[in-house]
């Protein structure tokens, strides 16, 4: 970091917008965080040297005295913004002198697109300010927008109407039902839960009838990895509930399964996994 | 007009009309502005009053603008016309083009309401008098185009505009009452425990700042 | 257009435009009678079949008439001129006469997008289609409700889902390049170069963030 002072002046219309927002004063940098921000994407400032703690607790003291909804909107920008500064500055303090392996280099990697999000973030910021401008221009334009003479709309063709008053309240209702605008399913990136009591009633059943067999038997034809656990966890369950024993004649080899409880209810059943409950 | 006068003096478009004619060009344009937003027609003094000239050449610029859409400075024909009607001046499509207007206009406005217009319109029936900004909230879509068809229709009307802020307040028509077949909107089915949380949808206006 | 006939060949107005530029007024005039009376941009496929007329002559009318309104035929610059916005042309006040007009109408108070609308306008503008949760990546916040407002101003509408996971694609409307002044999406600012990297940083985002 040279002279910041100097950079400031380079940085000209842009300085001049920050001036009302947040500011920060830190032994590196002195001056609006828009600034700031501009110079580590610039890499005329170096991440490490700067102390986002101490950003953060002049950023928190600043928002205290926000009064207007400008000020406010600005602390979730800062949190973006803080974050990423944050990552690259965890990325920024690890050695990135010789690429030693591969995690070394993925981490250098990750700085490069940490500092690319931080560059878009900006870049759709100041189209924004695009946006705003070009839309203040454009409400001062006066298209034309006049109503359409009565003697054409008296020509318009006859209006098809079947509703009963019946049917347009019930339109009403569904036009005043709120609509959310539809979440995005999460179901598909979790395997859907699998109710380890639930499968240890199937576990019973099995061996209730064969008396003896092996865990290969128990899950055959199984595809679902969680129904796998959730048997194996069952079985663990049963044998701390005395209810079956278990032999493996050698290391890795089959397990063996023997029904040995001698009074088994559905109570025992439905007190079976508690601990996996939440 | 001190942003015009870069402008104004383009070498192969001589404001050529002025000299001869001692019509204004800038007064003519002021008017041309005045007259091509204008929903009423417009008597001289206020046209006048408008532009901030005086009456009298108003009036000279107004017969030449006239004359001139009606291709008598050696343009041609205007499609539009200006004239003169109960005591004042407005712009009309030329009469001859008024059965392209209707084809257009029919074509425009559909004999059947879209799923989108009637539920517009039922918003309005049962929250009148309500702002386009308001059933916009409600029906979470813009619905500026959809309105405009139902006012088209005559199924709703502009009913008032709220002080303040100059928006529109629209409200249903007779016409929509007849097609229901019912004498007053007291008739519609009651639908109130809905209608109660319609307004905690102001709350998502909060994102428009004034 | 017989009832044209008797008026046409007005001695001191013949259509002089027409033979120099291979113009049709005929066909102007009826171009001028839809822009006068239409609501909305009107692009030149519609504008064609309003008139009932091929599209090349009346993409050569409407430019004819655009240059004309601009003085550049010999006539004055008109208070008016043609402008091509949001998908289409429309009439407009001429952009130095805005302060007469707002002075005239009284000038509503606007409602501004808040900071955030802008940010997700801008978003949603260059990435479309583009779904709630990739915006919100971006911009690191949840923005249903931004989008909820942006929808209900038809600045944005959905232009699809994803087959997979059912999220909706977002898109800009023709009715947010009228508000910004443009006529196509190829008119925004240019940022490319940093938009080369977005596409990674999403990835990036997905394994991290999710």
């Amino acid at each position: 970091m040279n002279d910041p002072a100097v950079v400031e002046q380079g940085q000209g219309g842009r300085a001049e917008s920050s001036d009302s927002g947040f500011r920060v004063s830190l032994g590196v940098f002195d001056g609006p965080f828009d600034l700031l921000l501009t110079l580590i994407s610039k890499q005329e400032l170096d991440i490490t040297e700067v102390a986002l703690s101490k950003v953060t607790d002049e950023f928190i003291a600043y928002l205290r005295a926000a009064r207007s909804a400008d000020e406010l909107e600005e602390a979730s920008e800062f949190l973006v913004v803080a974050a990423t500064l944050l990552d690259m500055k965890i990325a920024g303090l690890l050695p990135q002198g010789e690429l030693v392996d591969a995690e070394a280099a993925a981490l250098l990697e990750a700085r490069d697109l940490l500092f690319a999000r931080l560059l878009q973030y900006r870049a759709f910021k100041e189209v924004a300010a695009w946006f705003a401008r070009s839309m203040q221009r454009e409400e001062r334009r006066h298209p034309r927008e006049v109503r359409l003479d009565p003697k054409y709309r008296a020509r318009v063709p006859e209006l098809v109407w079947t509703l009963t008053p019946d049917d347009f309240a019930a339109l009403a209702v569904l036009a005043f039902t709120p609509k959310e605008i539809p979440t995005v399913g999460l179901d598909h990136l979790h395997a859907p839960l699998v109710s380890i009591r639930e499968q240890a009633a199937i576990v019973v059943d099995m061996l209730q009838s064969a008396g003896t067999l092996t865990f290969r038997d128990l899950v055959a034809g199984i595809r679902e990895p969680g129904i796998v656990v959730a048997r194996f966890l069952s079985v663990l369950e049963l044998y701390r509930h005395a209810a079956l024993s278990f032999d493996q004649d050698e290391p890795l080899g089959d397990l063996i399964l023997q029904w040995t409880a001698v009074r088994w209810t559905d109570e025992n059943l439905a007190s079976l996994g508690a601990d996996y409950d939440t | 007009m001190t942003r015009d006068a870069p402008e104004a003096p383009t070498p192969d478009a001589p404001e050529a009309t002025a000299p001869d004619s001692g019509v204004d060009p800038e007064l003519c344009r002021r008017i041309e502005a005045i007259l091509l937003i204008a929903e009423e027609p417009q008597g001289i003094v206020a046209l006048a009053a408008a532009v901030a000239s005086p009456v009298r050449p108003v009036r000279a610029a107004v017969s030449w603008l006239a004359a001139d859409y009606d291709g008598e400075h050696g343009g041609y024909r205007r499609g539009f016309e200006l004239r003169e009607v109960g005591g004042g001046w407005r712009l009309y499509v030329r009469e001859e083009l008024d059965d392209l207007i209707s084809d257009y206009v029919g074509s425009q406005v559909p004999t059947r309401l879209s799923q989108a217009a009637l539920e517009t319109l039922a918003v309005i029936a049962y929250k009148q008098p309500v702002t386009r900004g308001q059933v916009a909230s409600i029906r979470a879509v813009n619905v500026d185009s959809v309105v405009r068809t139902l006012l088209a229709r005559g199924l709703v009307t502009e009913v008032g505009s709220d002080p303040e802020t100059g928006a529109i307040f629209y409200g249903t028509t007779d016409a929509l009452l007849a097609h229901l077949g019912i004498n007053s909107l007291d008739e519609l089915p009651h639908i109130s425990p809905l209608l109660d949380d319609v307004d905690d949808v102001a709350t998502f206006d909060g994102e428009v700042r004034r």
